[in-house]
């Protein structure tokens, strides 16, 4: 067992670790914190479902976004649209048999690195050419947009121009899973590649990277519209009434 | 602030959910007005963010300019205070935000803390002060309201010759309205006020006001202080039970009837489906057939819908007509039974009551509807530059209609709209005249029964 | 012969093929994990358009090794090409049109210098 | 036998070391096809390294004074080399027997129609991807690779040539690799002259007896083929489109 | 500019609409997946007619993709208020009609996995290569020149990309009609003619689909279409039948007397079975002669009913004159050798069969539910004005 080999083996049980219990803390918090008032943007669904369905239309369609700025949208979309069949074409590493519709996806898998990185360089071609957005972005904007980059194009990198051991790579995954180490191939740009996973995993639960769970905790999106038929009441502020008499003072 | 946070999940999840991707940043009509990049949104987020992350996120505490994470110094209070009174918390952020951040929740969370802190802001605290002691922003005492209501009467009498009442404090009556202070005396929020007693007359439903509740705003909101819009509200709960009123309607005002609509259940139980001892009190006198509370609007527009009332529209005939959205009503409230009927059912009222209406330019309207500017506890004549400024792009949109349609008449449901209007349009070369109520427009137009007596009377225009 | 199949506990699972043919591959056999599809598409576009007819990265040649003694093919679940292909999804529609099975005529192995004599014209793929 | 080749090693020294490797293989090889070779006198086997050769067109010589009626050898022999039947409509036929009858005259004649390995192959012009090319040695090919089954190149052939392979196959000939969703065409057997043999139809028309299929080389003067197309009138099929077709026919 | 333009689509009838829409296109992809899996013998192709239904369909939606981009030309590059106002809708209507079309060509290649390889290998002789760059670079185009015309402070360039879409169509369909004209193999095809005449196919079926789109919006959102505008629309609409009458008259004339081509000619014109019967029925008396008197009738022809009527004809009868063109072409035989009697296994001398099979016509249908899908989409997505420059907007609006 090469010393390589046990340090990423490290690595990334320690940022599972870290992403895992982050979120969860955060998650947590979100849910528990009270949301004393309605206040749903809106027009607003009457339903639950009618909520289900409007949560549905923002995370999967960014409908807000769209009706804000088509460009960010465009850019957005694509990069998450993107974001999202990379991962799942990920999944073949940690599944055996893989999935059959993972097997499905993996053709497209490999155009939607490509549309990631364009997506990104899109998004953050705006955080240097929109005054207004110049003037909002942090470094930590930029550095997270660099990172999500470097990730696509080592990844695009071992898929096109120094090819990786997939089948090792995959063996090392399949042998964290069950703390059964297996070598890591020694190439540097799947060494930087997972390094950089590694951190993105870390930096998850303390970053903006929050607003993926944070979109569906968000008070203005998944409340419904029925405060005249249903009385909303926090705990802490039915305890104001509790024992005070039904009439006030005033 | 840890407090805020803990209370309220709105700025918990607002504080880390920001991506900073600019999709508010040109939304805000303050920013449009003075281009001051500190009145983007999530600029204005910002300024409490940053203060968050220091304090409360591992990237902030030990990598302040990675993130952009300060301490709360004497001079970002300053900003603060400045930028969060250059917010009229009028949510139009909210729709574009991709996460639904409502830059006026965090507005108001940073309000509170100002207060804490001892920065209040004097125009809304006097009217809170006001509010609480004499029962209405404009401290208007009980006996003046009273002279004020008779008065009325005889006006509306002289003009129509129709004995159209405004009770007050009038028990047993079937309906309570609730209105801005405003509309008591101020031009030209009078006219709707007229307008409603014409309405309730018409229909021949018994209703008051009251002497207790005699304001349906409530400022408390502005500066996000449950307890202080609690306390505000409470006062209609007492009225009502005192009263033994079965339906509470509340008048022409935006701020207003988003308390009314989206809290007054949750603060007092004023509405329906409440299962503690504490609401059933109330919720058991209303009259479970209607909405409570409910909007002027949706009354007078039931009592359309069910033929009650007679309108002559050619004499409105002399107005072309647009209609602005209230960003309360348009973005935290809804009328009717479908969303989006807080836009629909003005509009339809206007339509039923007068002939020449048209809309704005769609996407200054409905759900995207530019802000008087002078919402959200800015109306105060101190600020009076950024009001002006903040109602730039109503204006241009205004302007719009005007040049192409001949528009003559701007249509408002929001005492706060009619006063803000009617101070900043001179500015914008319109004159003050062009601006009303909808219940305005209703009153031109109903037609009322009159009685034998005065029958020889003519019946005049109202303005 | 392989590697990981040594270190592997058991509890991991990996892709488990026939060995090849012989003791050595075209070239050493990390090279071929990670470049045998450079060699073939190289391979295949000298073949289609100049007519270059060595044998050693040809198509033939590696099923001729590879093909498993059970199924004479290199295709099957444990089949040589497709044990691995299916473990890390990798599509390998070559055998559409490719035999999968070696040629049945005389020697098998066209390191024993006889793969260049073909073209008996029987259609002997299918035994 | 060791060889153990190194990474770095380009593909040429590879195609070297490869052939230390094989040692005595590779010589073994060549001289096993010398005897076909000479036998036959048509073409020289060229080396398994050496790319097609412009200096050949390939071509052939059909007398159909020669193909005899009834007889299909050549069709059958051309299905069994590369592995198909032509049972169905649908299945592919490199090569067909057409029967003619003057409609004056009343005369009637066949010969076979192939591919026609045409100079200037609109098949070749209208291909989208490329997958449609011309050898240096004149043999007009699909890389079956890069074909995505479009069939413009079928519109576009004159003498129908192509077939398109309209279902799953099996058991392919290794040596002729075929499969659904891609055009083919007769390759000239270009695996048999890679190896300096002659094509499958030839081979079994002289194999019966008929020789009314000549094979060679067209740029060759010395060759048996150019000769004769010299000394007789031979016809191009459709020859008012000057596409200066690798097979020609005499007797039509 | 006005507003009320863009008018909005119904809610429920919206979701009712892109379901059923969105149904047609899955069956056409479940047909694709099955022609695919099973190979084309599913099909009613063969080695002889090669092309069939599916590409009658793609063929069709492409060329009324160009040509429904002749109301917005009218509109920019003519400076014709009317037409300008109806610019979006047919740029939007164009881009959708060649993504139908695409996508069905596209399935039925015989190997579509290969997508990829169609992208990056080009032979640039071949003008279905050039195809590839036309439509691509239609699509953009046709998307820049919306956006222009959508977005406020783009507007002043619409004009000028407007002329460029209008010579990239033209373009288009000169190659489009070339894929047929450049086949010297074949007696039905290489022709000249071919191309003019595709360009003036597809201004008449464009109009007509436009025509009908259209109408379908007014009746959906209550509104009356104006009749003047009306009257002037099928007006042109008459006139472009009437061009492709004479086309289809000049090209077989020219057959019979400089071609040469009388056999050929014989078989469509007289003894081509199905395809005499859809040449004659289907193009000149349902797709030409039919709709030419209903619109040119001095009463009827005012009269929207009438007019959506015989746009609905010439578009049956465009189906009608492709199928005649694509498949009539194929099944006349190829003759290899002038004056003498052919026979082969492999059908020679005989005239093609080609009984076309439902994945066929699914497919092709799942093209139209694509192109019809993605403008339902659209036209209700768009119904945005843009928000970013509200401030520029508005004072532009006042120099109006
Ligand atoms: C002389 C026989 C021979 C020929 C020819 C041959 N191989 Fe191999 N190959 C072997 C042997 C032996 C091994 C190592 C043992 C093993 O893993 O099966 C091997 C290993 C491999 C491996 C690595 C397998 C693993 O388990 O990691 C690949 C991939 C491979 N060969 C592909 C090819 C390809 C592609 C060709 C044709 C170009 C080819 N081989 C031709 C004998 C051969
Ligand atoms: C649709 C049919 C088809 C498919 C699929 C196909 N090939 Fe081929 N391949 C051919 C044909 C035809 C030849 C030419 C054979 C000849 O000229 O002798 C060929 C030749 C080759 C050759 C050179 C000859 C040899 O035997 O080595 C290689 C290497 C090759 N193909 C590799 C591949 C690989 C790798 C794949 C899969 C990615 C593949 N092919 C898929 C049809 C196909
Ligand atoms: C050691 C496991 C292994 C074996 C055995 C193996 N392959 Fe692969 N093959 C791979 C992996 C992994 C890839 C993908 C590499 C990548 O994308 O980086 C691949 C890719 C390919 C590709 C390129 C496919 C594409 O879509 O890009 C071809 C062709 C190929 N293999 C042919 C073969 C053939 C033929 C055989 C059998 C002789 C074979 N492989 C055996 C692991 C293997
Ligand atoms: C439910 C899942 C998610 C939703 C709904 C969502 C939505 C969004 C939206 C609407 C934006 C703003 C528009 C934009 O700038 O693109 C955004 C930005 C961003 N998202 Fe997500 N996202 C999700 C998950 C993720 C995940 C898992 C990642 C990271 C791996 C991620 C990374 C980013 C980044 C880096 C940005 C900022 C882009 C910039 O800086 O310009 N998102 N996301
Ligand atoms: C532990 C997790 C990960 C592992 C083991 C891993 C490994 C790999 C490997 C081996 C490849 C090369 C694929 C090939 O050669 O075919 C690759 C490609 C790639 N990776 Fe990752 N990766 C991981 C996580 C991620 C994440 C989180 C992202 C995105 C944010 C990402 C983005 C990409 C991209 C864009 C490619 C190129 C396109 C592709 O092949 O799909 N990877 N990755
Ligand atoms: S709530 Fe309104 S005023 Fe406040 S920042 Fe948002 S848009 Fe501006
Ligand atoms: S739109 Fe929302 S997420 Fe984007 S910058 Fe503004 S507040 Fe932040
Ligand atoms: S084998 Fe010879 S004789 Fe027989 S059909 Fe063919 S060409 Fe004619
Ligand atoms: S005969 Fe047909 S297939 Fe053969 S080269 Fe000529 S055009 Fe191409
Ligand atoms: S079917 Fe294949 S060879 Fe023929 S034109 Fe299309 S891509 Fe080229
Ligand atoms: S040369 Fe070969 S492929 Fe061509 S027809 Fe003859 S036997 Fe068939």
């Amino acid at each position: 067992m090469s010393l390589l080999t046990v340090l990423f083996a490290c690595m990334f049980y320690a940022a599972t670790a870290l992403l895992v219990f982050g979120l969860f803390f955060k998650i947590r918090s979100y849910a528990r914190t009270p949301a004393p008032l309605k206040i749903p943007t809106t027009p607003a669904p009457t339903t639950k479902t009618g909520v289900v369905l409007r949560m549905t239309r923002e995370v999967t369609l960014f409908e807000s976004l769209f009706k804000s700025n088509k460009w960010i949208w465009l850019f957005g979309y694509m990069f998450h649209a993107a974001l999202l069949l990379v991962v799942l074409r990920h999944l073949r590493y940690f599944t055996e048999p893989v999935w059959f519709w993972v097997d499905i996806v993996q053709p497209f898998g490999i155009y939607a690195g490509f549309a990631m990185v364009a997506g990104l360089g899109g998004l953050w071609a705006r955080r240097f050419l929109v005054d207004r957005v110049r003037y909002i972005s942090t470094p930590s904007d930029h550095l997270i947009l660099a990172l999500l980059v470097a990730i696509g194009i080592t990844g695009l990198g071992m898929k096109f121009v120094a090819h990786t051991d997939i089948i090792a790579v995959k063996e090392f995954m399949l042998g964290l899973m069950v703390f059964d180490l297996q070598p890591l191939p020694a190439d540097p740009v799947l060494l930087v590649h997972l390094t950089l996973v590694a951190l993105l995993m870390t930096i998850f639960p303390i970053s903006k990277l929050l607003h993926a769970p944070g979109i569906f905790f968000s008070p203005t999106r998944n409340q419904t519209d029925d405060p005249r038929d249903r009385r909303h009441i926090s705990a802490w502020a039915a305890k104001l009434e509790s024992g005070a008499s039904s009439k006030s003072e005033a | 602030m840890g407090d805020l946070l803990g209370r309220y999940r709105s700025l918990r999840v607002f504080m880390d959910a920001c991506v900073h991707c600019g999709a508010c940043t040109d939304k805000c009509h303050y920013y449009i007005g003075t281009a001051d990049p500190k009145n983007m949104p999530v600029a204005r987020q910002e300024l409490m963010r940053s203060v968050y992350r220091r304090h409360f996120t591992f990237a902030g505490k030990y990598f302040p300019s990675l993130v952009g994470a300060q301490d709360l110094t004497e001079e970002l209070l300053q900003d603060w205070y400045k930028y969060y009174y250059q917010c009229s918390e009028c949510r139009r952020c909210s729709v574009y935000c991709p996460y639904g951040i409502d830059t006026a929740e965090v507005t108001m969370a940073g309000r509170e803390i100002l207060d804490t802190v001892g920065i209040g802001q004097k125009y809304t605290n006097e009217i809170m002060g006001k509010l609480h002691r004499i029962g209405n922003n404009l401290g208007l005492p009980g006996p003046a309201l009273e002279d004020t209501l008779l008065g009325l009467e005889e006006d509306i009498f002289d003009a129509t010759g129709v004995p159209v009442k405004l009770p007050l404090d009038a028990e047993g009556a079937e309906v309570m309205l609730v209105t801005p202070s405003a509309d008591f005396f101020s031009e030209p929020h009078v006219e709707s006020l007229i307008g409603y007693a014409k309405v309730f007359h018409a229909a021949g439903i018994k209703w008051t006001l009251s002497s207790k509740a005699s304001e349906a705003g409530n400022f408390g909101m502005f500066i996000g202080s449950y307890d202080n819009m609690r306390r505000a509200a409470m006062r209609i709960r007492d009225a009502a039970l005192d009263l033994g009123v079965k339906r509470i309607v509340v008048g022409e005002c935006g701020h207003a009837w988003r308390v009314a609509y989206s809290f007054w259940n949750t603060l007092t139980g004023v509405g329906h489906g409440g299962e503690d001892a504490f609401s059933k009190q109330l919720q058991q006198q209303l009259d479970p057939n209607y909405p409570a509370p409910q909007h002027i609007c949706e009354f007078t527009y039931d009592l359309i819908q069910q033929g009650k009332l007679k309108f002559d529209k050619s004499l409105n005939d002399h107005r072309t007509i647009t209609f602005h959205d209230s960003c309360n009503v348009a973005r935290g409230s809804r009328m009717g039974d479908m969303p989006g009927g807080q836009f629909v059912i003005p509009r339809e009222v206007i339509k039923a009551v007068a002939n020449n209406f048209y809309d704005m330019q769609e996407g200054t309207i409905n759900e995207a509807t530019f802000c008087c500017g002078g919402g959200g506890g800015l109306l105060t004549d101190d600020l009076m530059e950024i009001r002006v400024k903040g109602a730039l792009p109503r204006m241009e949109a205004f302007n719009n209609v005007v040049q192409d349609k001949q528009v003559n008449f701007l249509a408002l449901i929001c005492a706060i709209c009619k006063a803000q209007f009617t101070k900043v349009v001179p500015y914008y070369g319109f004159d003050m005249s062009m601006i009303g109520g909808v219940h305005q427009l209703v009153a031109t137009a109903i037609l009322l029964e009159v009685p034998e007596e005065t029958a020889q009377e003519s019946v005049a225009s109202d303005d | 012969a392989d590697a990981h199949e040594e270190s592997s506990s058991g509890r991991v699972p990996v892709p488990v093929h026939p060995e090849g043919k012989g003791d050595k591959c075209v070239r050493d056999t990390a090279y071929m994990k990670r470049h045998h599809m450079e060699l073939l598409k190289h391979h295949r576009d000298e073949t289609m358009r100049n007519g270059i007819r060595t044998t050693e990265y040809s198509l033939k040649n590696c099923v001729s090794c590879h093909a498993s003694k059970d199924t004479n093919s290199v295709l099957g679940k444990n089949g040589f090409c497709q044990s691995c292909h299916s473990y890390a999804a990798v599509t390998l529609d070559c055998f559409e049109c490719h035999a999968s099975k070696p040629k049945a005529t005389a020697a098998l192995n066209p390191a024993l210098g006889q793969g260049l004599k073909a073209g008996d014209g029987s259609l002997a793929s299918n035994m | 036998m060791s060889n153990n080749v190194d990474n770095s090693q380009n593909d040429n020294e590879q195609v070297n070391s490869r052939r230390q490797f094989l040692g005595w293989g590779a010589a073994v090889a060549g001289l096993a096809i010398a005897p076909g070779v000479t036998l036959l006198d048509i073409a020289h086997g060229r080396p398994a390294d050496e790319p097609a050769s412009s200096k050949i067109r390939w071509g052939m010589l059909i007398d159909s004074g020669k193909c005899a009626t009834g007889c299909d050898d050549c069709v059958s022999a051309c299905g069994k080399e590369n592995g198909f039947s032509g049972k169905l409509e649908t299945d592919s036929q490199w090569i067909r027997k057409i029967e003619l009858k003057d409609l004056r005259t009343g005369n009637s004649h066949s010969l076979p129609m192939l591919c026609q390995h045409c100079e200037h192959p609109p098949c070749v012009d209208v291909c989208p991807t490329g997958a449609s090319f011309k050898r240096a040695d004149g043999i007009v090919l699909v890389d079956r690779h890069i074909c995505i089954g479009c069939r413009y190149c079928m519109m576009a052939c004159p003498y129908k040539a192509r077939s398109f392979v309209h279902q799953e196959l099996e058991d392919q000939n290794p040596d002729v690799p075929r499969g659904k969703g891609c055009v083919e065409s007769c390759t000239l057997c270009v695996q048999r002259v890679d190896r300096g043999e002659q094509p499958a139809c030839s081979d079994a028309c002289a194999a019966a007896g008929h020789n009314a299929i000549l094979f060679g080389d067209l740029n060759d003067p010395n060759s048996e083929i150019a000769k004769r197309i010299a000394a007789s009138a031979t016809t191009q099929v459709r020859a008012d489109l000057d596409l200066n077709v690798g097979i020609r026919y005499q007797g039509i | 500019m006005n507003f009320e333009a863009f008018h909005k689509i119904e809610e429920r009838a919206f979701y009712a609409l892109a379901a059923a829409l969105g149904l047609v296109v899955l069956i056409g992809l479940g047909a694709a997946h099955y022609m695919e899996t099973h190979g084309h013998v599913v099909t009613g192709m063969n080695n002889q007619i090669v092309w069939g239904l599916p590409h009658v369909f793609a063929v069709f939606l492409i060329v009324a993709a160009s040509g429904v981009l002749n109301v917005a030309s009218i509109g920019s590059v003519f400076g014709k208020p009317i037409y300008k106002a109806r610019a979006p809708l047919s740029g939007l209507l164009a881009i959708a009609l060649l993504a139908g079309g695409l996508t069905v060509l596209m399935l039925d290649l015989g190997r579509p996995d290969r997508l990829i390889v169609a992208m990056t290998h080009f032979n640039f002789k071949s003008i279905f290569a050039l195809n590839v760059i036309l439509y691509t670079g239609f699509f953009a185009i046709v998307a820049t020149y919306l956006w222009t015309m959508m977005e406020r402070k783009m507007y002043g360039f619409s004009k000028y990309v407007g002329f460029s879409a209008f010579i990239w169509r033209i373009a288009l369909t000169t190659a489009t009609g070339s894929i047929f004209g450049f086949l010297v193999a074949r007696q039905a095809y290489s022709s000249a003619l071919l191309a003019p005449m595709f360009i003036i196919m597809s201004f008449s079926y464009g109009l007509a689909v436009f025509i009908i789109v259209q109408s379908f919006m007014y009746a959906w959102n209550g509104m009356k279409l104006d009749l003047a505008i009306l009257r002037r629309m099928k007006n042109l609409l008459a006139t472009f039948v009437g061009a492709v009458m004479y086309f289809t008259i000049v090209y077989h004339l020219t057959n019979l007397y400089f071609a040469k081509q009388w056999d050929f000619e014989r078989f469509i014109l007289l003894e081509g079975g199905v395809f005499t019967t859809l040449f004659w029925v289907g193009q000149m008396l349902i797709g030409t002669l039919i709709p030419l008197a209903l619109l040119l009738h001095p009463t009827l022809g005012t009269r929207c009913k009438t007019v959506v009527w015989a746009a609905g004809m010439i578009i049956v009868g465009g189906f009608a004159q492709l199928y005649v063109i694509i498949i009539g072409g194929q099944a006349f035989p190829l003759n290899l050798f002038p004056g003498m009697q052919q026979s082969s296994s492999f059908f020679d001398g005989v005239i093609h069969h080609y009984q076309p099979t439902l994945p066929e016509f699914l497919l092709g249908m799942g093209g139209i539910g694509i192109a019809f899908l993605l403008t339902t989409i659209a036209v209700r997505v768009l119904r945005f004005i843009p928000q970013d420059d509200f401030h520029h907007v508005s004072k532009e609006m006042l120099t109006d």
